[in-house]
């Protein structure tokens, strides 16, 4: 459904990726990751059409779309709740959510805010409230719940379980779930290596904005080596 | 070769529409002497720099006209703040210098070779005090000033004699330059119930202001001064300009050649109808000239000399300095009838109208 | 009644203060640039209003063309001055703005002459009296305008989702480009609504004073900015409401307090004691 | 006189004023990071002050002395204000000060009111003298800005322009600094505006409005925000532009407002980015010249 | 050991909020305290009332013997208090050297008058390489922070933190952002700080740092305290896990 091919990009003339191919099926769940300013996140950027593109391409359920403005993508449904969450701090919970739903109609709007208050019943309580006033696991709850109303079919989510406490993980991670059994992808970063292993499909690991590794998560867990070297953990907490 | 006089003259910015018609004025004085044989025999040059009205540029300019470009005399088509300032130079240089229409008391004051020839604004405020108090007879006045040096000398001058010629002021108001909606002031004066409106201000403050006044029912007469003498001020108002009365320098219609000439001459020349700027740029330009040829030397002191000696007919009228460098002339008055400025009065008393001495 | 009769003219004058600073407000919520120019085009509006009324007799036609002309102006003065320098910080588009006024204040007199035009026959000059007040028919027309005008702006910015996604593109246009927001025509469309009720404005103040001079803008340079952040900066209601007031303020001052202070350091007093008192403005989030 | 004419002498007695006058804001806006849209309110302080001083009888030394004192003193009032209103509503508070100085000047008789004052005392040195004094003024001016912005001072203000509320998390007073800016700042304008007065030699109200605060904000950014050389050559430059290009006439103006426009549209940095774009330029070029030597040896 | 900090009936309101509602806790020197809870709980609110950036309803709280609140926030940090935040804010026209260097060279801008005669910068410099190094981000002293991803700037925003030599330092969520390698490291950095004497509380998420380093928990919920005593017994309190936890509770094993 997504493909990269030989992507290179950056920023200004400093390039943060170098030659990443990979590809993500429909309906999977693919971890993108690796340590500090591995390029993670400018990856992510680059499929949303923040980050310039120096050379290769990328694919969109087969059609080429790296020449799309961001907004031409998320038409197409590619939605992301970027890293630092980029809430439009002077809205309230509420008109981010509007934001967020604009490429869609506005009869569906409705619709979609209350599937994201299920998910997220913490939000309705502070519906009038600045969203730069929120804490910081609300601002995460809110940039995940915005990303969803545009109805994705390809969501990227960076730094899912940032700043949440661990009950809030286990809810973002079933939310995960749900959408990938409503056939939603998913492209996910995760520093909590553990967490995204036992959701993904596949595995790419990237460092100094090299792809180092790829594979599916099951080969992925049993590469003590992988996970030691590149992910930071120890054997046994992995195990 | 050539004989040169300085110009100093707002040509940009807000008051570039009075330097420009005082260039023109002081152009044409120039030109028709030139097309006389200049200065017995050579012909004169003006040198004029733009101002911007600001006394921060007039310093340098004025040091520039006298050290750089050597003139003879300097006169000034600027307001008075650049005025002021350049006077100083012009005096400790020892370089004649007229103004043309600024106003500001000060300006004389730098010395003994600084000229003016136009009223201070004093005067023309006795005048006012003449015209309405004891000419049209009107007793309850009230005053509504420009808040510039222009109009608190004209409110000054009018407060002094208002009295003598039994004027009550009922109320005063004071107003910026930068105004162009008087609604509340208008709202006000209806309370006040005048016989008489006494009010300063320029052309494109007052015709907003008197139609403005007409147009809220108020319909007692409106006296204002040169400021308002200018064509633009009757497009601006339109009907409402009728009968409004100004004390100024111009007579339209003048049957004194020199100010018929000059008439019809500058509308030539410029294109639109000649005000009182443009009379007065032309007048100092003719006072420098004349003087000059009097002196018959590039001499500045014998020019000096010969400035402060003058009895001239000019396009303003019959021109003589007193000794602080004032000027002594009639005041003319003009009122708007079928859209155009027409003479009504001529004030001549010499003593009411006597410039201050020091 | 003489009371009434100043507040009627306060708001006159304030609804045009409302009519002029509502664009620059709108230029500020999206982009936090002070566009002084603003007030070039407000005086743009009123050279246009009086040429195309002294050559067709039409007022309402000159309106539109005035409008037009101006609010296409705007976009292209975004698109071409502060598109490029969107990015940098405040002052920097600050001064480009004052650049660009300086300039047009200057074409306007070399255009049209030092002295300013005036319409030849001024339309609605007629007076009329409601609830024994007299008012000319142009200050009627001001008032009512301003009404219509930024009412239906003020719905059409909460009634449809564009108003959110406007104040979405404020602080990060990016995000909001990933959310489908195009925000190039936001901005032109911005540009456009705002360079157009200048233009308006403009108009109206020509019909008012009989008069459109190069430095009509002057005044509305300085004043309208005073007025948006009195308003709490890029807040529509709180512009309007707050240049109401300051007209208000200003009519009485003029008479009560005319002879301590100037119209203008009537209406800044009066800004430094908000400001001291509710540094975030009026209507301003603290 | 040094070889210079009256009217050279009068244009360099000019620009070193400019110059000591845009510093002084430098101050503020280009090392503190607090926009001013009202500074020539000090600068009429300075020059007001100075004027009443020497005409009472006073040397020029008191009068200066006092200019700076008042308009720092009252830099430090306003300062106020700014640790109340912040940005965008700093720069406009500011220039509401500026009109309610206007205000009161034009209505206070004991300064002259609309009529300003005039006869005010010139220099006993004669006008290279006062020249040489204007000078000797600029280059303590600038030596002090170019300190400043290497000592501790310069630090903190760098990082209070940039994020007061973080500046104060890691202990800074944030207050005390920028009172401390607007104080420099406003008695080196009053400063300024001593020497304008004893320059020209009439002050009226209208010399020290809005657009003089916009003239000096504008030389600021032009030349750079909080460089010192560029600052002071965009001040040099721009206080005698209008004189230099007399010859173009009524475009004059318009050619200084397309310039500001331009020189912010192209060159947002002013002149001091522009500067390190052309020498980072040149290096990048000598050093693609340079690297084949390199690999000879 | 003697108390250090005694917030006494702390709270905090906006509007109709009530973030932090009559939390009381103390800290004794030398502790190494965290201080966690659910999100939106007001951990960073009753953070920022310490510091100064908020200003509480009503309660006190002493640092030694001096009353904090009222007080401006340089003076509290001057008093000894260090501060991390959650959202990082490096100052962005400075490197990142830069950054800490300014931070260290606190005694010396304690006065805007004699931090105009004081120009040389190398001492500072010098310590705040030290501190880059010590959490381990010295391969970026001299980059612009705009171009640096969280994880580093994080560790800048410690760092700096770390420069004001606190007597207490307050951290939030430094942690996040890190993987495991490095979320160990630096946790181990902060047992090494405590080791040497500082004092810290130190608000995270990442309950296995959390367990592993802490001698103490004081747990907020919805602005109330809901537990305060030894890690391993305050996890095992029922309201903590409900409302902390979840279902998921292989955490605390971690
Ligand atoms: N706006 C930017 N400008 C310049 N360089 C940048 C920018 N953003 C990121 N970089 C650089 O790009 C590289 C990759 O950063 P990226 O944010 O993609 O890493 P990441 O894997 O997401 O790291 P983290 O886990 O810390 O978020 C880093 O070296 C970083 O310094
Ligand atoms: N300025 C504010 N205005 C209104 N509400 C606020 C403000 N600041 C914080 N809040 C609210 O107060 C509550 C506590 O916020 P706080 O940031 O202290 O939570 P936290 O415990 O740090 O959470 P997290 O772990 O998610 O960072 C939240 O519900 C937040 O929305
Ligand atoms: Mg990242
Ligand atoms: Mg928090």
């Amino acid at each position: 459904m997504l493909q990269l091919k030989n992507i290179d990009c950056g920023y200004g003339v400093f390039q943060a990726v170098h030659d990443l191919s990979f590809s993500v099926e429909q309906g999977q769940v693919f971890a993108l990751l690796g340590p500090n300013g591995a390029g993670k996140s400018s990856t992510i950027m680059s499929i949303a059409g923040h980050v310039k593109l120096f050379a290769g391409s990328i694919y969109f359920d087969g059609e080429d779309i790296t020449r799309l403005h961001a907004r031409e993508r998320v038409a197409k449904g590619i939605a992301v709740a970027p890293e630092g969450r980029r809430l439009f701090p002077d809205l309230t919970i509420e008109e981010n959510l509007t934001v967020g739903g604009y490429c869609q109609p506005k009869q569906r709007e409705a619709l979609n805010k209350d599937i994201v208050f299920t998910l997220f019943p913490r939000l309705t309580e502070r519906l009038k409230q600045p969203a730069g006033t929120l804490s910081g696991g609300e601002q995460q709850m809110l940039a995940i719940g915005r990303a969803m109303m545009t109805e994705p079919r390809l969501l990227m989510i960076d730094e899912v379980s940032l700043g949440l406490m661990p009950k809030m993980v286990d809810v973002c991670y079933k939310a995960i779930e749900h959408l990938k059994s409503q056939g939603v992808t998913i492209l996910l970063v995760e520093q909590n290596t553990k967490r995204a292993l036992e959701v993904a499909d596949q595995v790419c690991v990237l460092e100094s904005g090299n792809a180092v590794w790829q594979g599916t998560a099951a080969d992925a867990k049993k590469d003590p080596d992988l996970i030691e070297a590149f992910l930071g953990m120890s054997k046994e907490t992995a195990a | 070769d050539t004989v040169k006089i300085g110009m100093n003259v707002p040509l940009t910015g807000f008051a570039a529409a009075d330097g420009t018609s005082a260039l023109l004025g002081a152009e044409l004085a120039v030109e028709q002497a030139n097309a006389e044989g200049g200065i017995n025999g050579t012909p004169i040059e003006l040198v004029r720099y733009d101002d911007q009205a600001s006394p921060k540029q007039s310093v340098p300019i004025a040091n520039k006209l006298i050290g750089q470009d050597e003139v003879i005399v300097g006169i000034s088509g600027s307001y008075s703040g650049a005025t002021r300032a350049a006077a100083g130079i012009f005096q400790s240089e020892g370089v004649p210098y007229i103004s043309a229409f600024a106003v500001h008391p000060d300006i004389t004051k730098s010395g003994d070779y600084v000229f003016r020839t136009s009223f201070v604004g004093e005067v023309q405020g006795r005048a006012g005090a003449k015209l309405i108090g004891e000419m049209l007879g009107k007793k309850r006045v009230v005053v509504i000033t420009l808040k510039n040096d222009f109009g608190q000398s004209l409110a000054a001058g009018f407060k002094s004699k208002a009295a003598d010629f039994g004027i009550d002021i009922v109320n005063e108001y004071e107003y910026s330059i930068k105004d162009r909606q008087f609604g509340p002031i208008v709202t006000k004066i209806k309370s006040d119930k005048p016989d008489a409106i006494y009010a300063s201000g320029y052309f494109f403050t007052a015709g907003p202001l008197v139609s403005q006044l007409r147009s809220a029912g108020i319909d007692v007469p409106v006296i204002g001064q040169e400021g308002y003498d200018s064509e633009k001020f009757i497009d601006i108002a339109g009907p409402s300009s009728e009968g409004v009365l100004i004390t100024t320098s111009l007579d339209r219609d003048s049957t004194v050649a020199e100010t018929k000439d000059f008439i019809s001459a500058f509308e030539a020349k410029a294109g639109y109808k000649a005000d009182m700027v443009a009379a007065s740029g032309h007048t100092a330009a003719n006072v420098a000239i004349a003087a000059m040829r009097k002196a018959g030397t590039t001499d500045r002191q014998a020019i000096r000399d010969a400035i402060a000696a003058i009895n001239m007919v000019a396009s303003t009228g019959t021109i003589s300095f007193n000794d602080l460098g004032e000027v002594k002339k009639n005041v003319q008055v003009q009122v708007v009838k079928d859209g155009a400025w027409h003479h009504y009065a001529v004030i001549d008393d010499q003593e009411l109208l006597a410039p201050p001495v020091k | 009644m003489l009371y009434v009769e100043l507040l009627a003219q306060g708001l006159v004058q304030g609804s045009i203060y409302a009519l002029v600073a509502v664009g620059l407000t709108l230029v500020y919520g999206l982009l936090r640039i002070l566009h002084v120019a603003h007030a070039g085009l407000f005086t743009l509006g009123g050279y246009i209003g009086v040429l195309v009324t002294n050559a067709t007799g039409s007022l309402l036609l000159a309106v539109i063309v005035s409008m037009l002309v101006v609010g296409l102006l705007g976009m292209a003065i975004y698109r071409l001055c502060y598109q490029p320098i969107l990015n940098k910080p405040p002052y920097v588009a600050l001064i480009a703005s004052i650049g660009l006024f300086i300039a047009m204040e200057e074409i306007y007199r070399i255009a049209f002459g030092p002295y300013g035009i005036s319409y030849d026959n001024p339309p609605l000059q007629d007076v009329i009296h409601i609830f024994g007040i007299t008012l000319r028919l142009g200050e009627v027309a001001v008032g009512v305008g301003t009404l219509v005008l930024i009412g239906a702006l003020a719905l059409f910015a909460s009634k449809t989702r564009f108003g959110t996604v406007w104040r979405a593109t404020v602080t990060d246009p990016e995000m909001a480009e990933s959310f489908g927001v195009d925000i190039i025509k936001v901005r032109y469309l911005n540009f456009f609504i705002g360079s157009a009720l200048a233009a308006v404005a403009g108009v109206m103040v020509a019909l008012l004073n009989n008069l459109v001079e190069p430095t009509m803008g002057s005044v509305p340079s300085y004043k309208a900015l005073a007025i948006i952040v009195l308003g709490g900066l890029g807040d529509v209601r709180g512009t309007l409401i707050a240049a109401l007031a300051l007209g208000v303020i200003e009519a009485y001052g003029t008479i009560y307090l005319g002879n301590y202070l100037d119209r203008d350091a009537i209406a800044f007093a009066f800004l430094i004691l908000v400001l001291m008192v509710r540094p975030q403005g009026l209507f301003g989030k603290a | 006189m040094l070889g210079l004419s009256g009217y050279e002498i009068s244009l360099i007695t000019s620009m070193g004023i400019a110059v000591i006058f845009a510093l002084s804001l430098n101050f503020i806006t280009g090392f503190c990071g607090q926009i001013s849209l009202g500074h020539a309110a000090f600068y009429g302080i300075g020059a007001y002050t100075s004027a009443m001083l020497t005409k009472a009888g006073m040397p020029l030394g008191v009068g200066i002395m006092g200019a700076v004192i008042l308009a720092g003193m009252a830099g430090i009032v306003v300062g106020f204000t700014s640790l109340r209103v912040r940005h965008d509503f700093l720069a406009i508070t500011t220039m509401g000060v500026g009109f309610l100085f206007l205000g009161i000047m034009r209505q206070w008789d004991f300064v002259g009111g609309e009529m300003g004052v005039s006869g005010i005392p010139g220099s006993d040195l004669g006008k290279s003298g006062f020249m040489l004094l204007v000078l000797g003024f600029v280059i303590l001016t600038a030596l002090f800005s170019l300190h400043l912005k290497r000592s501790w001072m310069g630090y903190s203000f760098d990082a209070i322009a940039d994020d007061e509320d973080t500046a104060k998390v890691i202990g800074l007073d944030v207050s005390r600094y920028k009172l401390a800016a607007f104080a420099i700042g406003t008695a080196l304008a009053g400063l300024a505006g001593a020497l304008y007065a004893h320059n020209v030699r009439f002050i009226d109200p209208e010399s020290f409005g809005f657009v003089e605060s916009i003239t000096v904000l504008a030389m600021v950014v032009i030349g750079g925000i909080g460089s010192v050389f560029g600052v002071i050559f965009a001040a040099a430059v721009l206080s005698v532009l209008p004189l230099w290009i007399q010859f173009i006439d009524e475009y004059k103006l318009l050619l200084y407002g397309g310039l500001l426009f331009v020189m912010m549209r192209f060159s947002p940095g002013g002149i001091a980015g522009l500067m390190k774009q052309i020498m980072s330029l040149k290096a990048s070029k000598n050093n693609s010249l340079n690297a084949p030597g390199g690999v000879d040896q | 050991m003697s108390k250090l900090l005694e917030v006494s009936n702390v709270r905090v309101q906006f509007g109709g909020v009530v973030a932090v509602n009559d939390v009381s806790f103390s800290l004794e020197e030398g502790e190494l305290l965290g201080f966690i809870g659910p999100n939106g709980a007001g951990k960073t609110t009753m953070m920022r009332a310490i510091t100064g950036v908020v200003t509480p309803t009503s309660g006190s709280i002493l640092l030694g013997q001096q009353e904090l609140i009222s007080l401006p926030i340089h003076e509290r940090v001057r008093m000894g208090l260090g501060f991390s935040q959650q959202l990082v804010k490096p100052f962005r026209n400075m490197t990142v050297l830069e950054n800490v260097a300014l931070t260290a060279g606190a005694h010396l801008t304690r006065s805007p008058l004699a931090a105009l005669f004081k120009v040389g910068r190398d001492a500072e410099q010098t310590k705040a390489r030290e501190l880059l190094e010590l959490v381990g981000i010295s391969d970026a002293a001299d980059s612009d922070p705009s171009n640096l991803p969280l994880g580093y700037l994080k560790r800048l925003e410690v760092a700096r933190a770390l420069a004001l030599d606190p007597t207490l330092l307050l951290l939030d969520e430094p942690l996040a952002g890190l993987n495991h390698a490095e979320a160990h490291k630096l946790a181990d950095m902060i047992v090494n700080l405590n080791k040497a004497g500082r004092s810290i509380i130190l608000i995270e998420h990442n309950l296995g740092e959390v367990m592993r380093i802490c001698s103490r928990l004081v747990v907020q919920d919805n602005g109330n305290k809901i537990a305060d005593g030894d890690p391993e017994s305050v996890m095992n309190t029922p309201a903590v896990r409900a409302a902390y936890l979840g279902e998921n509770t292989d955490h605390v094993a971690a």
